[in-house]
């Protein structure tokens, strides 16, 4: 509870965020602060000045555009849960952000922080990596963009450079119908911790065949791990598939190495992997057949 | 139940039985409650706690040098200066345990992760963290014992070398024949092993203390939220060095405790040091992981080679078992816990013949103490898990070996056989309503169509009993020199000044509703409102009357705190009367109270307030009537009827009271995952005649609460090298509101024939929802693969184990044919 | 404008309508501000990983843990806790009084911080099933009640302003 | 939380040579890779304030080195001591030697216990950060001798 002496500065905007990022050595972006306050406290944490972005409005916007919805990184979850942008265009954003933590948490927690910490147990980085999703990366020498398979390095990791700043997220917008579905298996009681996660994303073409397909599990890898011989294995079905056991197994469970800790074993991490990929994937192919998040 | 009453004889209304408004509320919402750390003084310096970060490691050496200079440090405190300042604490065991010596401050080597190395006082909470980081020190790695039967092996690491062994105690309980009930049963289960887990009941206020030094008196004075002080003085004042009057403790209000708050002497002895040294206040602020780390677990226990002999109609006739008993790097309240438990030794069941070889060690984790459902909860759950594995594997309907085996109502009182008397009591009636609460029929019809979905339905009864107020001459049984008998509670209630009735009582309520309950019980006596009665809450011993039992612990302040309060006011009572009846010249006889006048009945013009009485007594005497002797001032300390028991047979009365607890739970298994959720829960109680309906539902909710989150989600892990893994409330999944179900409760009233009002002392439940979930869990095995639930904690994942490997979980578990009547 | 980091700062902070001034470390969380510098004790603390919802408080109308909020980020803010939730005459308010009706309280250590994710659910949600009111104050541990009486307290003072169609106040 | 690894590699030194460099306190501590600095404190011994960490969870654990005495010239045991983030590592690095015809093939194993915050909140995780660190340090060992033979 104790943190460190730190210095604290609240910048007017992204650029003078940037400014300072790259004036003072050891300093760190605080957003929400619901992670890194706690790493504060517990004087693990990197960093001696923060540059607290919390009340950047141009970071907090939410915006709607034909082929995308665009959402600054220091929106709060509380905003995505509310946001009539998120609900009628990618309905999942706001049913993820909805099972993190509790209300207070998600007043303040943000979905930059959410990417930024990229724990394992985050629900954000698998989620945006089954969308497709693009991480705005701003720095001084302007913004950048990557996709989140690229940005999601490994545990705690991402591809941010000292002195960048993740700005904002893009969200592709289907243009046919589609499906989604996050299911996590959280230890400890309900959405507690999330174990291990898949999250599925499909969508339908007009031959009626699967596309864009895409799983994601967390929690048995370092990164958000595709599981593309799943994906293949779909793709280019009709919507009415349904051997879901058959595309899960085409996945090598044994060669994931899932970390073990006191929340759940490696091997039963694992062994819940096709589980939830299952599960994940029926209700994201239940979505597209009616025609749901058209 | 919320009936008013009116007593026939006094014609006035009776204000116990009546869930009335709580006095404490009003506070409490207001957030003007006074918690140990909402405690100020004046200069007060604030105590850092350095702690260990080794489950066991030699201290070769600490350099304070550094931090000694460090911006706003005052002094800083080691083990070395504290084997000087510091005799070790007395131990309650005879040797081996005696032996092991045990201080404020790690001395020579720690002996858990979270164990107080360096204490550093200075200005600020932080100036004292921040001095922390440049202390260095050099230890050196030892090899953990953090398993209780890994401890008793030769060759295990010793915690404390200085006793030789880790056991700290060891005796054979051994009551009725097993061995004749063993040759002459139809059946005998034999069950190699069940673990109960080490968990806590973390009471969201930790511990807090302000402690001042006066060396004018050589007193010092400690605000803190220490739940048994005159238990903690009996360590502080001989480890001191000093006279425990010189140890006045003050507590007001208590953030929960549930026992965990009873062994914090340590730290006050810290606190106490750095106070004498510094010439300042000292403030301690103890925070989530500290406590966990270093506050006090539940005992963790492990019983092997579990022999039940059983008939084949389902009548167990006994249970022999051995027991290993962990109890952490110190016996800081141990090893009481070795002999707790024997106050339930056959649960509500009937069975005689009964030998536990109980072994008391210590390893390398935090000490216990403890925790709501002490010591007994650990053997309920056995004597539970027993009884479910007897119907599994006899093919009986768990119900029904139940009912079987439960003592009868007509058998009341009954005497168990070890000398406890149950006092009273109907198991099969709380069993039924507990039942059909849940609706059973439904469920049992449910489980059968939910066949083959992926979704299993279990079905399960905790049954177990809540026994309340302490014979403390059961620790003789431990160590026969311990000069403890029986337990007390003293109350003073008096007029003040001006004729308000002021109440003080020695117990540290924590939640129960103290002031309420102590308040309805003074009205009916003294015929006023509730809010006439001001009952000056806390453990003061400078303020308050208070015996060596006074606290908040073991289910007792209905029997102990209002049997005080009863006599007191009784007393007050009286000299009201009399003096009433001097000054109205009536007979005492016809002498009634009622809103805070003594009036002559039938003629209540004849009358004298309260405040005209105190006046007479405290500024008036003169105007006395002659030959009274009264000062409305009384003192009354209520001792439950309890007699030394025989220590060499361990046999005698343990315990006055017993409420009754019976639970049902309905959970669902995900069979993919193991995921268990609770779909019905009910718990129905008998904690004799009831003094405030609503609180006494309110403990049954709380108690069920933390059994359900002990049950699926918490638990105290340590890694092999005696690291803590589970150490904050990430790591310690307190269970949230999502996860404890809308309980169905209802309540009989057996009335106690031993106690002074009737009423039972409850509210830790017995741990009700650990056996009423491992018996549903047991439920859904026996449909699929027959696994044995083997321990205490069922997370996903060892249900999903469970459900995959059922063959591992039965090795070690047999029905073996005895060779009569085959 | 020049704009520097610094250890400490002046913040200017609301609480319950009063505006108070202070030089506050730049390291001192909201929580320690409010009970060490305001001495407004009733925000208690009962974790250090903010799990457990003690330090729960409104600042500018939102539901927060006031133990992961920094005292400097609430430079200007508007903060609601306990001490400002009874009636102007001291009496308690229908929020207060449902909690006590029901027994939603009992060592009443948590139960500051309930209170405030009780009215935020309910000003939010005027009538919420009880997985809405669960999930509403998820955020908030208690040992003592199995939180049964306070899902009910939350029920009942729904189920109130339901009659008298009035929002919770 | 104990974590053991253990592995190879072989470079074209001389036993001899990788001898005299893995029992120089300048060399290792100049070696270990991540460091912030170095100072050597003895004839066996140095001290390395070692960064360590990723993301928010960063920061320098001064970390001695001790070499231990050699039994024999295959075999070398390095003890290493690091304190920080609230938190300890104990550590033995051995080494066994092995002549071959070309250079020499090293044998590494390392035995290492982690306590404190970073064990009990790291737990899992930290074991794939700390082997990530750890290979490093190994393969910035190799390196090095290498370097130097190509000089």
């Amino acid at each position: 509870m104790l943190l460190k002496e730190i210095s604290y500065v609240r910048p007017h905007s992204i650029d003078e965020a940037v400014a300072l990022l790259n004036s003072y050595p050891e300093a760190g972006i605080l957003a929400g602060g619901q992670s890194l306050i706690n790493v504060l406290k517990m004087r693990i944490g990197a960093y001696s000045t923060l540059v607290d972005i919390s009340a950047l409005e141009e970071l907090k916007q939410i915006r709607d555009s034909a082929e995308f919805i665009s959402i600054g990184a220091a929106t709060t979850y509380d905003d995505i849960i509310h946001s009539p942008v998120v609900m009628v265009s990618r309905p999942i954003l706001a049913e993820t952000a909805f099972r993190i933590a509790d209300q207070q948490v998600r007043n303040r927690g943000t979905i930059g922080g959410n990417c930024c910490y990229n724990d394992p147990t985050c629900h954000f980085p698998p989620l945006l990596t089954a969308m497709g999703a693009t991480m705005q990366v701003y720095g001084s020498d302007g913004m950048r963009e990557m996709s989140a398979e690229e940005f999601f390095v490994g545990y705690y990791q991402t591809a941010l450079a000292s002195g960048q700043i993740l700005a904002g997220i893009r969200i592709p917008k289907p243009k046919r119908p589609y499906g989604d579905a996050f299911v996590p298996l959280s230890v400890g009681g309900t959405d507690v911790l999330n174990a291990v996660t898949v999250t599925a994303h499909v969508e339908l073409d007009e031959p009626g065949t699967l596309t864009a397909v895409r799983v994601v599990a967390t929690g048995v890898a370092p990164q958000p791990l595709r599981m593309t011989s799943v994906e293949d294995f779909v793709h280019g079905q009709t919507g009415q598939f349904s051997d879901l056991a058959g595309a899960v197994a085409t996945f090598d469970m044994s060669s994931l190495e899932p970390p073990s800790d006191v929340h759940a074993s490696g091997l039963y991490r694992r062994r819940m992997v096709p589980v939830l990929a299952r599960r994940a994937l029926k209700m994201a192919l239940e979505q597209v057949r009616r025609g749901y998040r058209e | 139940m919320s009936t008013v009453f009116t007593d026939n004889k006094t014609d006035t209304i009776r204000w116990t039985g009546k869930s009335i408004p709580r006095k404490e509320d009003d506070r409490l919402l207001k957030g003007q409650g006074r918690f140990a750390d909402d405690i100020r003084r004046h200069n007060e310096a604030h105590v850092y706690l350095l702690r260990s970060p080794y489950g066991h490691a030699r201290i070769r050496s600490i350099d304070v040098s550094v931090a000694n200079e460090a911006p706003g440090v005052i002094y800083i405190l080691t083990g070395e200066e504290v084997a000087v300042l510091q005799k070790p604490f007395m131990e309650i065991a005879p040797p081996p345990g005696g032996l092991m010596e045990d201080y404020c401050l790690a001395v020579g080597k720690v002996h858990f992760m979270g164990e107080p190395v360096v204490a550093i006082l200075a200005e600020t909470e932080e100036l004292g963290r921040d001095a922390a980081d440049l202390i260095e020190i050099d230890y050196e790695p030892l090899p953990a014992v953090v398993d209780g039967q890994a401890a008793l092996q030769a060759g295990a690491p010793l915690v404390h070398e200085e006793a030789g062994t880790n056991v700290v105690w060891h005796g054979v309980y051994d009551w009725g024949d097993i061995e004749g009930s063993i040759a002459k049963a139809d059946k005998v289960v034999k069950i190699d092993r069940l673990h109960f887990h080490r968990f806590t009941s973390t009471p969201i206020e930790c511990n807090a203390a302000v402690v001042e030094y006066y060396p004018g008196s050589g007193e010092y004075t400690f605000w803190c939220n220490n739940t048994m002080p005159q238990f903690a003085a009996m360590f502080m004042g001989p480890a001191l060095g000093i006279p425990t009057d010189r140890l006045h403790f003050v507590t007001q209000d208590i953030g929960g405790s549930f026992g965990n708050k009873i062994t914090t002497y340590v730290y006050l002895t810290i606190c106490a040091i750095l106070a004498k040294k510094s010439g300042r206040p000292v403030k301690w602020t103890e925070y989530r992981t500290d406590h966990i780390l270093g506050g006090s677990h539940g005992n963790e226990r492990t019983f092997s080679d579990i022999v039940v002999p059983v008939m084949a109609d389902g009548t167990i006739l006994g249970i022999s078992a051995a027991a290993i008993d962990d109890a952490g790097a110190f016996p800081r309240y141990e090893p009481l816990g070795s002999v707790i438990w024997s106050q339930v030794v056959p649960n509500v069941y009937r069975f005689r013949d009964v030998r536990i070889d109980f072994t008391q060690v210590v390893t390398n984790k935090c000490p216990v103490g403890p925790n709501r459902g002490y010591s007994r909860l650990q053997h309920m759950w056995m004597v539970e898990r027993v009884v479910d594995i007897v119907a599994q594997e006899l093919h009986l309907d768990p119900v029904a070996v139940r009912k079987q085996n439960y003592i009868l109502p007509e058998q009341m009182p009954y005497e168990t056989p070890n000398g406890c008397v149950y006092d009273s009591g109907d198991y099969p009636r709380c069993l039924d309503m507990a039942l059909e609460l849940i609706d059973y029929p439904k469920w049992r019809e449910r489980q059968q169509t939910a066949r083959g979905t992926g979704k299993i339905i279990g079905i399960g009864i905790g049954s177990t009993l809540d026994s309340g107020t302490n014979n403390f001459g059961q620790a003789r049984i431990i160590n026969p020199q311990l000069p403890f008998s029986g337990n007390g509670e003293v109350s003073n209630v008096k007029l003040d000044l001006y004729g308000e009735v002021v109440v003080t009582i020695g117990t540290t309520p924590q939640g129960q509703g103290h002031e309420t309950t102590a308040a309805q019980v003074v009205s009916d006596i003294l015929g006023l409102h509730p809010d006439q009665v001001r009952v000056l809450i806390g453990h003061d011993n400078a303020r308050n009357v208070y015996t060596g039992f006074s606290g908040t612990y073991a289910s007792q302040f209905a029997v102990t705190g209002l049997g005080a309060v009863q006599g007191a006011a009784e007393k007050l009572r009286r000299e009201i009367v009399q003096l009433a009846a001097g000054v109205l010249q009536a007979d005492e006889s016809e002498i009634a109270l009622r809103d805070g006048s003594a009036f002559v009945q039938g003629q209540e013009e004849r009358a004298i307030p309260f405040i005209g009485l105190a006046n007479i007594v405290f500024a008036n005497n003169a105007t006395m009537p002659p030959g009274l002797d009264v000062s409305l001032n009384c003192t009354y300390t209520y001792r439950p009827p309890f007699k030394v028991p025989d220590v060499e047979k361990k046999f005698g009365n343990l315990t006055l009271t017993y409420s009754t607890q019976i639970h049902a739970s309905v959970v669902e298994v995900d069979e993919e995952t193991g995921q268990t959720t609770i779909l019905d829960y009910a718990a129905v109680d008998d904690s004799g005649r009831l003094i405030h309906p609503q609180i006494v539902e309110g403990q049954v909710h709380g108690a069920a609460g933390l059994g359900i989150g002990a049950a699926l989600y918490e638990a105290l892990e340590y890694d092999e090298e005696g690291q803590l893994l589970t150490s904050n409330f990430y790591g310690y999944k307190a269970v949230t509101a999502i996860d404890v179900p809308m309980m169905k409760t209802a309540a009989i009233e057996s009335p106690s024939p031993f106690s002074p009002n009737g009423a039972k002392g409850m509210g830790e439940g017995g741990g009700a929802p650990l056996h009423a979930i491992c018996s549903a869990l047991q439920d859904v095995m026996r449909q699929k693969s027959g696994a044995i639930i083997k321990d205490s904690y069922n997370p996903s994942e060892r249900v999903y184990w469970l459900l995959q490997n059922a063959e591992k979980s039965r090795q070690g578990v047999s029905v073996e044919e005895s060779g009569h009547g085959l | 404008m020049s704009n520097t980091p610094s250890v400490s700062r002046s913040v200017a902070v609301t609480v319950n309508g009063t505006t108070y001034q202070r030089d506050v470390a730049a390291r001192t969380l909201l929580v320690h501000f409010l009970r060490e510098n305001l001495n407004l004790t009733g925000t208690h603390f009962g974790c250090d990983t903010g799990h457990c919802g003690s330090c729960t408080v409104i600042a500018n109308g939102k539901l927060i843990k006031s133990c992961m909020m920094l005292a400097v980020q609430a430079d200007g803010a508007q903060i609601e806790t306990v001490e400002g939730l009874a009636e102007p005459d001291g009496s308690l308010s229908p929020l207060q009084q449902a909690f006590s009706d029901a027994h939603a309280l009992q060592c009443g250590f948590c139960t500051p911080g309930l209170m405030l994710a009780s009215k935020y659910l309910l000003e939010h949600n005027p009538n919420p099933t009880e997985e809405e009111i669960r999930r509403g104050i998820k955020g908030n541990l208690c040992r003592c009640t199995g939180y049964v009486n306070i899902v009910r307290a939350i029920q009942n003072i729904a189920a109130d302003s339901a009659e008298k169609g009035d929002l919770v106040k | 939380m104990k974590m053991t690894e253990s592995g190879s590699f072989a470079v074209r030194s001389s036993q001899e040579e990788v001898l005299a460099l893995v029992t120089s306190p300048e060399f290792m501590g100049k070696t270990w890779s991540d460091s912030k600095g170095y100072r050597v404190t003895g004839p066996e011994s140095a001290v390395v304030d070692m960064l360590i960490g990723v993301s928010h969870i960063k920061g320098t654990m001064p970390t001695t080195l001790t070499i231990l005495p050699q039994e024999d010239a295959d075999h070398l045991n390095v003890r290493v001591a690091a304190q920080g983030l609230g938190s300890r590592v104990d550590m033995t690095l051995a080494f066994e030697l092995q002549r071959q015809a070309e250079g020499t093939l090293v044998m590494w194993s390392s035995d290492a216990m982690i306590s404190g915050v970073l064990a009990s909140v790291g737990s899992g995780l930290l074991r794939p950060l700390a082997k990530r660190n750890f290979d490093a340090i190994v393969a910035a060992i190799q390196a090095a001798i290498e370097a130097l033979y190509s000089h």
